[in-house]
């Protein structure tokens, strides 16, 4: 697609997985028709941040953790904008989580792409809460911290679209974020790209022949036990939709909302004016 | 004959000194006299002692007195301090068997109120009496009484009603205190600080509001929230005062006006969108109501004590505007010339409001929407079918980079909270840097033509200049007023426009004073030091108040008669 | 117990939940048999915060959300203190939501009690993240959002504790405090307490009503699947305790600190000396 | 002959130029030079274009120049202003056949690395190019090359001299350059600015450090991570910055002293802990580290833009006290005072600590411990034995109300966000409140007389008066060394204690002096105002640079003859 292109010198790595992410995103929007009207991307502070810089089209980038209110101002002043957040794994798991739980129970429509490449990358490959026990040991000397599980993190806020996908999986993930924008309602997939810098070669295929597909034995994924189950199974690390429920979004509890945005409707003058003359009625 | 009454109500919260307040007021504006009331709270929570001063009168009332005329406890409680405030030929009124004895008048509430059906009604058996003593009409409180009680079913208003006559028959044949003729005005609403911001937000077609559900901010969203019923608008009780400000901004990146909303050290929460609001340029205007800090502080009490802070906090340097409304009407205009500001100049424009104002219910005429220009969209429609090429922070001779929507044309609006090139990728260039910053810069320049003047007041000849800022406006008028009773050449320089300051248009005024008093409600004396940093103005006397109160025309006049010994 | 007392005037209204809480929780720091030395509240902004008002121990009050990090702090830094957060439900689903989850998931020995009075008492009875959808209403024109649930947060955070109690079984309540407070990691006890200003005494009985104990069908609970299952069933009010597990705790990954805390240790200057010596060695 | 040897690298991040700055300035020093060495980063991702700058001198380094003597490519890619600043006589190292030709030496570095086992080599191949151009002994990096490569195991140290080796071959034999003879230093150690606060942090009896993983935190966490293998440490990678200062006053709330690191707009989120500490009055030291703002800006590089908001962010009005270290020695010493001040007052206190410094690797000798005076407890051992009553908040003649921790005796200590009484319950009592504001601002007095005055260097009958402060402290110095090479009359005053400034330590400077100079690394002349602020100071010109990189002798040369034309 022609409108995401390459603006400046590359800023990763050669071989870093934020290229093939960068790959299956835009065939997303391609498959998805959109346009430079239709979408904007949101991003944090971070490795993936980063991803501005090959991107042209509509983008905000925002401080560390506050990339999921600005996506929610966005979408409730201008709905008719596909609002797509792109985040990192410690960029989530910051102080923005607050935001993300919030805007996930009130089902603001957004899609969440959480690039998880298990280190800050941008504080030099530094532990990330992600950061599997037996990798943290190679920078904090025996802090040994189990890591937070996004997924489970997702499904407890009230995510109605909780999925997760893998770079090294790039026809099923590009399913994963397609339906994910298209779902009606709060959407997050997790998308496990382990940095290539911190992480040896042998440790990546490890990490990606734990991959298994659910999503044959989670057909109807709108069952929250169910989610949760597979979400705390830690004998593989398992890709594909972990749930997904249709809930009245955000703007259906906006009845002036339903059909136009508020910025294609304004205040009429007149009417505000009608409004004031009637609160002096005694 | 007097021109004002000054009634305090003191009870323990959850006795509803809230509601009879607003009925009295009600009353009273409907009987055509002029309203100034406050509250004084020890706490949010029903259950602390919490008290409301009403003033009334023939003329407009700008401004809290000490001097109470009419003291009524409902828990019979009444405080030394209070007590000693009521003036000769006062009263002071509590529940008890009838009887009037130096100027106390007791008067069986609770017994009248059991007997019209529940102890609840002693409120509106007081309010009756109340209305007795002034001579107001009885039947006038119908309507009002029909919008409280609407909801509760026609039982509960009869009920009321007749307590309320109960409470009439008690007083209004004797003359407890001297007659105070109405003034009559008509078409006037009743409404606080905080909702004269609001009404100016909806007014310059702002269509989201976004607070952390304080208690401060209570006023601005449920009156939002009741604007959103007809409106296109997104009230949103924020989960946090960050999120507040970044959804705030991510709405205003699409063309919609947003305003937020916090209060004491919600405001340090801010300051991350404060600063990306200068870096990214996307326009913000924030509300901070100011309580006493540091910290938590005292949530429920006044200062102006962010003066220093509004100014200064953020990292790196960018340019603000900061407004200190000192009245009522200009909690309006002043909001409206925020976002007029804010969206010309792509920059965060705070509002300080001090929380006295905040919270003071006043008479005021419905505003006029034909005062507001709402800002311009940068892009004419025409414009927009041309435009061919968009880079977010172009480089032009004004620093301002005119504002596209993303949406509204086939262009990307790309934005960040990096430095960055025109077109807004990210660039540590020290060359970019250096004409981004500069760009950034001159819209200071412009913006410091359209500085508002402080008003003036007093003797053109002064001798002795007092200076204050915000709330405390109508309070040094009034200082003023008594002085130059006095026979004093006295003035004040009243500032509104806070930052920045033209010290080119504020020179003419400290250029052969003899004595210049600043009055400030902090401890610091914040303002005193930033004239000193912008315009290298020395003052003679700091006039501080820092215990939670407003300035009162009765304390400055003290400590400014104290310092003159 | 002598060492709780009334301090100064009330400031809770007469029939406010959380003077039963109160008692509740005195009762169970007297049979802990815990003197003024052994433990600190931790409470930050809200209603519950005031609770300091009626407590003559440490104590420690900071700005909302904060409560966590500064009881992580403490105990990092004395960990002979018993450290108890008493937070709202407000409190705890705003900013401090993040101080939560990276506490928990390093399994700080903190106890967590929520004052769940499913409102912000201190903003006049403003809707909570918690308050139910029905009675939202009362003050947000339509916008209706599912409520967040804290056991949920709590269990996908990884706190090896997570247990319901309420007010109206003060009993069950006390002992849930107990067995949490003894619990070595960090456990977080949600008290159910609805406001009984902004709820009427029907509703309130309507909700106790529904109140069912879990402890026997949930005896060995050591099983997250099945706590998440208790915990996203809506046909009741399960209380009791959903999950524990004994995991090791933040102290036990610092050979260093594994017996005396820090402050009963310091830096000494002697063995300073030495090291920064050896530094110089090429 | 010269005195210093200015060597700049540049390369693609990932090409591993800092390993090898760190091999050579290590052989540098050991074989007796000083060292001075700083990067250039465009970002922190392995990736992007960054450069190092080693310089080596016989005589202490102090500042960085533009000029280089020898510009060495990894990448062949040279920047057209990087070769500008080459000098005379000067050498440009890139790697091609074997070739010396007007200044430029080509060197076959991949062919040799290649030829060594692997391109990885290219760096080792470069060190001992370099080593042969200044004819130090090889044999001196075995010790180093053992430490950096012991992990790897044996071979790969082999491998590496080996490389190092067929490098010096290249070079040992021709005279490319001026031959500089060491100084032999002894006992020296290279560190950062950063190295050293955490040095005097631990020295100082500091137990815990609390900091976001931010790039520039990096160096502490994992520095004071080494310090907690041996010692009772706990170092915190927070989860966010206002954990992160959160933590930190619980643990000082338990008497264990604590340090917390931010940078850029994270600073913003410790203004709710900054308010926190001035009201609970828990002590609290904080490290921040500026780069160029607003908002994120550019994290990787260097200015001085918090001075403002370091003094006045947080609401309402606290005692704080914030240094800005100059040296790496300042950077211990500056730290040991913070916690000594922030202990003894209950306050917070600030080290803005800028970039380049933080970053910046020097040679120095070991600190010596004797120098710290550590902190007391408010209550000696023998006072806690007899103690039997206890307020967190008790009013005293000093301001000062002694820190009792909790567990330490049978007394409870009560500490508050909200204002409060003696005990530390929370209070809306108004006479309560002015008490607590007095106790609290009877603490700066004190704090003022403690006040460090900045230093003088120059002439005493100075015409010329440079101003700075901070990072830019050798700069100036080596300014006012020029100018009064040129028999200029030049004097400088150079600040640590940015707050409170004392007016009367530093009048006689300012009185009678012709012209004065303000020199900052930022764009709205933040010092200049608050001098202005404090005490009435105008100046003359303002050097000012804000384009990410640090101030250097010949850029303030630049601008300040520029001016006086
Ligand atoms: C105010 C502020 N807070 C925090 C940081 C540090 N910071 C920036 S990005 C980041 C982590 C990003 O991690 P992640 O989201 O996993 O992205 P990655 O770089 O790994 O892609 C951190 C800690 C900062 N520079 N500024
Ligand atoms: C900085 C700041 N943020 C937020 C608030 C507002 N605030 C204080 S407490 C609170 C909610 C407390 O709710 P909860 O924890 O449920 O306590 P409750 O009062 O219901 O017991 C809020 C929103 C404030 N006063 N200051
Ligand atoms: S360090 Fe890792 S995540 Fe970062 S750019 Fe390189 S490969 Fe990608
Ligand atoms: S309003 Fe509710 S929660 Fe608050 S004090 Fe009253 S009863 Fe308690
Ligand atoms: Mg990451
Ligand atoms: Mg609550």
């Amino acid at each position: 697609m022609d409108e995401l292109n390459l603006n400046s010198g590359p800023s990763w790595c050669g071989s870093c997985p934020n290229y093939p992410f960068l790959t299956s995103f835009k065939e997303a929007i391609e498959k998805l028709h959109f346009f430079v009207k239709d979408f904007v991307c949101v991003m944090g502070v971070g490795n993936s941040a980063q991803l501005s810089h090959y991107l042209d089209c509509n983008f905000i980038n925002v401080p560390p953790g506050q990339a999921f209110s600005a996506a929610t101002g966005i979408r409730m002043a201008n709905h008719d904008l596909n609002v797509i957040v792109i985040s990192g794994d410690g960029d989530l798991l910051s102080t923005g989580i607050n935001s993300f739980i919030h805007s996930a129970r009130k089902n603001i429509n957004i899609t969440v792409l959480v690039q998880n490449n298990l280190v800050l990358c941008s504080s030099q490959g530094y532990p990330s809460p992600t950061t599997p026990v037996e990798f943290q040991n190679k920078f904090q000397n025996c802090n040994l911290f189990e890591p937070v599980s996004i997924i489970k993190i997702a499904l407890a806020s009230g995510a109605s679209y909780v999925a997760r996908g893998a770079v090294a999986r790039s026809d099923h993930l590009e399913e994963l974020i397609i339906k994910g924008i298209k779902h009606k309602g709060f959407s997050v997939i997790e998308i496990i790209q382990p940095c290539s810098q911190v992480f040896d070669f042998g440790t990546i295929m490890e990490i990606t022949d734990q991959f298994q597909n659910i999503d044959d034995e989670n057909s109807e994924p709108d069952n929250l036990p169910k989610a949760y189950a597979i979400a705390v199974d830690k004998t593989r690390i398992p890709i594909g939709l972990f749930f997904r429920s249709i809930q009245s979004t955000f703007r259906s509890k906006f009845p002036l909302m339903i059909d136009d945005s508020l910025i294609s409707q304004g205040i009429s003058r007149k009417k505000l004016d009608a409004y004031f003359q009637k609160l002096l009625k005694p | 004959m007097k021109e004002r009454i000054n009634i305090l109500i003191s009870g323990i919260g959850g006795q509803g000194i809230r509601t009879i307040a607003n009925l009295l007021s009600k009353t009273f504006l409907q009987s055509g006299y002029y309203i100034y009331s406050t509250f004084n709270k020890t706490t949010r929570i029903i259950g602390g002692i919490n008290s409301v001063k009403i003033s009334i009168g023939i003329k407009e009332i700008n401004y809290s007195e000490e001097s109470i005329d009419i003291l009524i406890s409902l828990s019979n409680k009444i405080l030394d301090r209070d007590r000693d405030l009521v003036v000769e030929g006062g009263l002071l009124i509590l529940d008890g068997d009838k009887k009037f004895e130096d100027g106390v008048l007791t008067l069986p509430l609770e017994k009248l109120a059991k007997g019209s059906g529940s102890r609840q009604f002693i409120n509106t058996v007081l309010l009756g009496a109340i209305m007795g003593i002034f001579k107001l009409d009885i039947t006038s409180i119908n309507n009002s009484f029909l919008r409280e009680f609407a909801k509760k079913g026609v039982e509960v208003y009869n009920e009321n009603l007749k307590a309320a006559q109960i409470g009439y028959k008690q007083t209004i044949d004797e003359g407890y205190l001297e007659y105070l003729e109405p003034a009559l005005i008509e078409n006037n609403l009743l409404i606080t600080g905080s909702d004269s911001i609001v009404y100016a937000i909806v007014g310059s077609g702002c269509q989201t509001l976004f607070a952390n559900p304080i208690p401060v901010a209570r006023r601005f969203l449920d009156l939002m929230n009741e604007f959103s019923e007809e409106f296109p608008i997104i009230c949103d009780a924020s989960e946090s005062d960050a999120s507040a400000i970044f959804k705030g901004l991510g709405a205003s990146y699409t063309g919609v006006k947003s305003m937020v909303v916090v209060s004491d050290s919600g405001f340090l929460h801010l300051c991350d969108g404060l600063a990306y609001s200068g870096m990214s340029e996307i326009p913000i205007v924030v509300t901070v109501i100011q309580s006493p800090g540091p910290s938590i502080g005292m949530p429920t009490k006044t200062e102006q004590n962010n003066l220093l802070s509004s100014i200064f906090s953020g990292n790196g340097e960018f340019a603000r505007v900061i407004y200190a409304p000192g009245t009522h009407q200009e909690c309006f205009s002043l909001t409206y010339k925020a976002f007029e500001i804010s969206s010309n100049y792509n920059i965060p424009v705070i509002i300080l409001l001090e929380q006295i104002l905040a919270e003071t219910v006043k008479n005021l005429p419905m505003f006029n929407l034909d005062d507001i220009r709402r800002p311009r969209d940068h892009f004419t429609r025409k414009q927009l079918t041309e435009v061919k090429e968009y880079k977010t922070y172009k480089v032009t001779n004004t620093g301002i980079s005119p504002r596209l929507f993303p949406g509204q044309t086939d262009l990307p609006v790309k934005v960040n909270t990096f430095e960055h090139n025109d077109d807004g990728y990210i660039s540590a260039d020290a060359e970019i840097r250096i004409k981004q910053v500069n760009k950034r810069a001159l819209k200071e320049e412009s913006i410091m033509n359209e500085f508002i003047p402080p008003e003036f007041y007093g003797v053109e000849k002064f001798d002795i200049l007092f200076v204050g800022w915000g709330a405390s406006k109508n309070v040094i008028k009034r200082v003023v007023d008594l002085l130059r009773s006095e026979k004093k050449k006295v003035g004040a320089l009243l500032f509104t426009q806070m930052y920045p300051i033209n010290p080119k248009k504020i020179k003419k005024y400290f250029r052969r004073t003899k004595f210049i008093v600043n009055v400030e409600n902090n401890s610091s004396a914040q303002f005193a030091k930033l004239l000193k940093m912008i315009g290298g103005i020395e003052f003679n006397l700091n006039i501080l108040r820092y215990d939670g109160l407003p300035l009162t025309p009765e304390y400055i006049l003290r400590k400014f008669k104290d310092a003159k010994k």
